[in-house]
């Protein structure tokens, strides 16, 4: 084991930002199962764009974290390849957009690998993805592209909020016997936080309510869930009590919770970057109306990106839902009606 | 850089080809790829037949080149990985999964038959290409894990257009992945011609690009076949990375059962290819050489016969498969929203069974 | 002008079915424009797997109708170049699933031109896509891919339910002068109808009323008009009238139209044959709950595919929302309430 | 078969090539292109500093390779075409393109600044390789049209391992497109060095398994790349087909401003290429033959540190794009959806201004 590493050793609480959370749960899985291996494009000796592979290939050596060619659909397949044969792949995409060259791949085999040969073949394999906005990139660096994930039946689709979250939710990816796409807020990976690192590997499909509030709901992942808990923080001032749902797992979703959580306020809203068109918001919406109809005082508001192209980077902020939007549309759940 | 003419060591006339340097295949070697050929060639008479008799959905064949189907089977080991694509039922068949497994996907039961480990067969590829990133990936793992494993994956000429096989080439050379590229160019990708795919003077060029050795042979020859593949598995094994092989063949039937060749080819084009039949031309050459004789032959026949029989028998046999497969496959653990959904399927069921 | 085509010369009405519908509005247009060009896999000399371009090539010479290697991504690709340059590309994509390999210049250049230089470049092209199933196919062929590019902001996405609209609707898509995904309904090629083949292109975004009816409204679009035209039929002889909505239009989406349908019955099916989750059936039940959710006696039901890759031939049956799926959902709104 | 070793017309010392069998550029196309080095390494220059001040949110530069974007832009006609990437922000300039429309993209105003049809040059390219298969759209647009336009299409050594790099020019080739595909191989894609990237003996190479002409050049020699792409844009608009020219260079700087370069090579590395500059070689050159002296060289810096000017004066002018055209440019009649949305932001505008 090399001595390059920066990072301190995992073990208990620490503060760490997202992105450290996330290298320490590549190595805490890498260590723990030699057959973990990561590869995509810049995550040897650059350590990622983000860094999220930093130190990987120095410790574990660069055939179980190595660099290939550029080459999005490539990598996806030779992962594919790799989980046929005994290998668990990480791998990486190293924006959002770039993750549509791989389409194909995804759709057509990660996702039916398991299903076409009723069980024979399993596909134990995790696609990383750095999402969102809210970083101020430039075109094709901030699409929201949970959706064409979360409508393809075979895909686990998972999104952390906090450092936390991220580290126990990769952890569970890696060691799912089934492929996750998993998605990381960029505008997050530098937001430090608390976590344990000796924690149990969490379950995947449980959302989990953020802050408790009785008036009404706010229903976010990701990115989002910050902005829904400032919002909570912010309307708590002014007098009304504002539950957050972190919805964590987009797919397998967490009915329960989610639909308690509704119940239990009669009112709720929405929140995602990605635009709202077809998406995991107009989902949330319509599945826990089905299952809440007779509990809602209001229709379930969605605050979601607009159905435009992400916007260059000094008009993104129109683009991604703030607090003031989530406030303006809480405000417009039909008060005088209760 | 690949040769100007194709590897051709057993010439259309079943004769042996005097100026080819490559070593000609053991006697034992060529004769079971006899064997085989003729059951290849049987099955797919057989399927075609099945499809007219409404128990084949559709069929695609690989009439006319059944000696690449043999070869590519018969080469490698059985710790090898196989990476067939829909029209490579042959091969997967003279790998040695049974036919009727191998049918389900054209069946329509399900889609895919077989376990592929079984007999190390990925399920054949529909997405064109697709599946040569994987056979990258299966040796990949296995090279990392210093196994001896070589992987022959397959696709057609149309299918060298595909992005993904010009990644899978490179992904293959760069890290020196044991995978033998064969590419079975049958001049049509259904209706286009070759000289619409590429104007490259031949698909084995395309290896200079990757830095990858490229060859080509004569994809109606079983005896140049076994040579240049046996070789190409050879090298790949003991380490010279990723190999590109071209075999020139015909496509001698329409694109599937469903498709209509007339449209874009004349029948005088089919007919320039009979005299190049791949088991025509080892039968000569055997008899030829005292290594078959009608004995010989009706011994292959009956063995052919009992594989056709046994598709028959496959295929008239009913399988009603059942709804809840759909929901049990998805994942490991059924999501609720899988459960919930599989039980509407029951409960439809259970009323219809209560109707009756 | 070649005399080998087999069809009848395109005056007035006509009983088509939709895959002639199909042929005649690429013949018209092309007739029409010179600029419009019809390329893919395929639909040269054979005319296309399901014979749409059948006698193009014949008609228009190699120019106007080729051809292609075989690589979506490239036809799509060299489809954009094209029309960058004066001319209005018609592709196909040869199935649903074969159109992935080309989903990034779909969602990262298709449908992002004309924003990204503020309608500088403008991509008037049309991508056909024979899609969803019915029609006993294997595997890959026979995905409702709808979503992923509803979801995708700058891309029209239009379906026609029956020859007429195939026919005026693909003119409108030609026509058109942004990108339009169209979606053909595979097993809906060889039904036959009526079509005025001299009536005027209709505009793109306009849904329609196939059946009046004041019990609840049935909302479906492309392969499920058929079914829902079918179920409320049989409805109608139970004593329930159900009011059919073709929405044809899924993008620009006609919210008019719909709303008033649903508000004017108060309940509401929608039918699709996609995947439900983060579907376009999603979409419609979330927007149509936030635009008539007092109107509503019961939740949007919705009766989709399941969320599970598309089974085999012998099983998809189970799979694609059928009469007496639709009738379960239609007994199933809560009619004791009302 | 491209050469063994890239054609070089002055080497890294300023003297002419002597073994070199090709012509050597005009004196006047020379001094041309010097000109226009001198002001693509300020360009350079300038958008490094704009980004230490805040004014650019990025900037990939072309330092070291300014003479293939140079060399690009000199070789075509008005009515041709580029398709450049991200990178490739002085060739645009060096088209005519005016600097702080180019840079629009990256201080984040828009995402493209120029009209694509004023200059024909395309939108800057992010996703890789993906502007190849456009290029391959226009060029055959205009041969249907029986148009002399030929498309010079730019991508850098990491791109030629996508798909589209390879679907681009198997297209080109099939259709005779009068494309000339124009790798700049600057050895790095961010980290990845070529030799992670492709094993093939050259990326010129790659032409072979499409049968387009490949040829290598020294992306440091002005002159080289002014011969060997002017030859290549020749021959294509004689009808000869797509052109694959890879040029040999390296990225001096980082990948971006926002990359670390120091993580994955060596200064010293970097050291090796600083005698290969191409402002100096050609400098020079021509002051040897006598067509440069002081007084030439501070007209073509006054003419940089114009551009340097304008530069600076169009990114310290702050622009406050208007969200509206968020909606404006999606379709050319925007939606109801698209309507309503966009009075949700007019809405939180006003209410904002009523604030103020
Ligand atoms: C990605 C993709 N695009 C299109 C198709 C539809 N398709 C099936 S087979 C075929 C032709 C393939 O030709 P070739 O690769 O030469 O193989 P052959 O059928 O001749 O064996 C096409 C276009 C597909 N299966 N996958
Ligand atoms: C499809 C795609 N994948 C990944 C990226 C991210 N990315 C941007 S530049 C780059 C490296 C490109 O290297 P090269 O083609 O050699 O060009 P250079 O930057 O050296 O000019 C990468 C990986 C991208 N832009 N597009
Ligand atoms: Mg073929
Ligand atoms: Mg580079």
């Amino acid at each position: 084991m090399s001595t390059t590493t920066t990072q301190p050793a995992p073990t208990g609480h620490q503060k760490l930002t997202m992105a450290q959370a996330l290298n320490h749960a590549l190595r805490d899985e890498m260590s723990a199962d030699p057959s973990v291996v990561v590869f995509g494009e810049d995550v040897g000796a650059l350590g990622g764009v983000f860094r999220i592979t930093d130190g990987l290939t120095a410790e574990f050596g660069d055939t179980r974290c190595f660099d290939t060619p550029l080459a999005e659909s490539g990598i996806v397949g030779m992962a594919i390849g790799m989980a046929m044969n005994g290998m668990r792949p990480v791998v990486e995409m190293q924006f959002d957009a770039f993750g549509y060259p791989a389409f194909e791949q995804v759709v057509s085999h990660v996702a039916k690998m398991r299903n076409r040969t009723r069980g024979a073949v399993t596909l134990p394999m995790v696609i990383r993805v750095p999402y969102a906005g809210g970083i101020g990139g430039v075109e094709h660096h901030c699409d929201s592209s949970e959706a064409y994930y979360a409508h393809t039946p075979g895909l686990q689709v998972l999104t952390p909020a906090d450092a936390a979250d991220a580290y126990g939710l990769l952890r569970a990816a890696i060691a799912s016997p089934d492929p996750v796409v998993f998605l990381e807020p960029k505008k997050l990976y530098w937001a430090k936080e608390e976590v344990d690192l000796s924690a149990e590997v969490p379950g995947i499909g449980r959302a989990v309510v953020r802050r408790a509030g009785t008036d009404a709901t706010l229903i976010a992942y990701g990115p989002s869930v910050p902005v829904a808990l400032e919002a909570a923080a912010i309307a708590a001032q002014e007098g009304r009590s504002l539950q957050v749902v972190d919805v964590r797992s987009i797919v397998p979703f967490d009915d329960e919770t989610v639909a308690a959580a509704v119940r239990s306020t009669g009112r709720a809203v929405v929140i995602a970057e990605a635009p709202g068109f077809a998406s995991v918001a107009s989902e949330i919406a319509a599945r826990v109306t089905e299952r809440c109809f007779h509990s809602l005082a209001a229709p379930i508001a969605r605050v979601t990106g607009f159905d435009i192209p992400f916007p260059p980077p000094k008009l993104e902020h129109f683009q991604l839902p703030g607090v003031d939007r989530v406030l303006d549309a809480v405000d417009a759940l039909q008060w005088e009606t209760s | 850089m690949p040769t100007a003419v194709p590897v051709q060591l057993i010439g259309p006339d079943g004769e042996r080809v005097a100026t080819s340097a490559r070593a000609m295949p053991s006697d034992a070697d060529l004769v079971r790829a006899y064997t085989a050929l003729v059951a290849a060639r049987r099955l797919n008479d057989q399927a075609y037949a099945l499809v007219r008799q409404g128990r084949l959905a559709v069929y695609p064949s690989s009439h006319g080149q059944e000696a690449c189907q043999v070869a590519a089977a018969q080469v490698l080991d059985a710790a090898d990985w196989l990476f067939p694509t829909y029209r490579d039922t042959a091969a997967v068949v003279a790998r040695g999964v049974p036919a009727g497994e191998v049918l389900v996907l054209l069946k329509g039961d399900w889609h895919s038959g077989y376990d592929p480990y079984t007999h190390n067969v990925a399920p054949q590829a529909t997405p064109l290409a697709t599946q040569l990133l994987h056979a990258v990936g299966v040796a990949h793992a296995a090279r990392l894990r210093v196994e001896p494993t070589v992987v022959l994956a397959m696709c057609g000429d149309g299918a060298t257009s595909e992005g993904d096989f010009h990644e899978a080439l490179n992904f293959a050379a760069v890290f020196r992945a044991p995978v033998v590229f064969f590419v079975q160019n049958n001049e049509y990708a259904i209706s286009v011609p070759l000289a619409r795919q590429s104007v490259a003077p031949s698909l084995a060029h395309k290896g200079i690009g990757y830095g990858i050795r490229g060859e080509r042979v004569d994809g109606n020859d079983a005896a140049a076949l076994l040579t240049v593949l046996g070789d190409a598995v050879t090298r790949a094994r003991e380490g010279a990375g990723p190999q590109l092989i071209e075999a020139h063949t015909y496509r001698m039937q329409a694109h599937t059962n469903a498709d209509d060749a007339r449209r874009y080819r004349a029948d005088a084009d089919v007919a320039a290819w009979e005299h190049r039949d791949p088991l025509a031309r080892l039968s000569t050459y055997l008899r030829g050489r005292g290594l078959l004789d009608d004995a010989g032959q009706q011994v292959a026949d009956a063995a052919a016969e009992e594989l056709a029989a046994g598709m028959r028998e496959e295929l008239f046999r009913d399988v009603t498969p059942d709804p809840a497969d759909l929901f049990t496959h998805v994942f490991a653990v059924p999501t609720p929203q899988l459960i919930e959904q599989s039980a509407v399927v029951a409960d439809e069921q259970s009323r219809e069974g209560a109707l009756r």
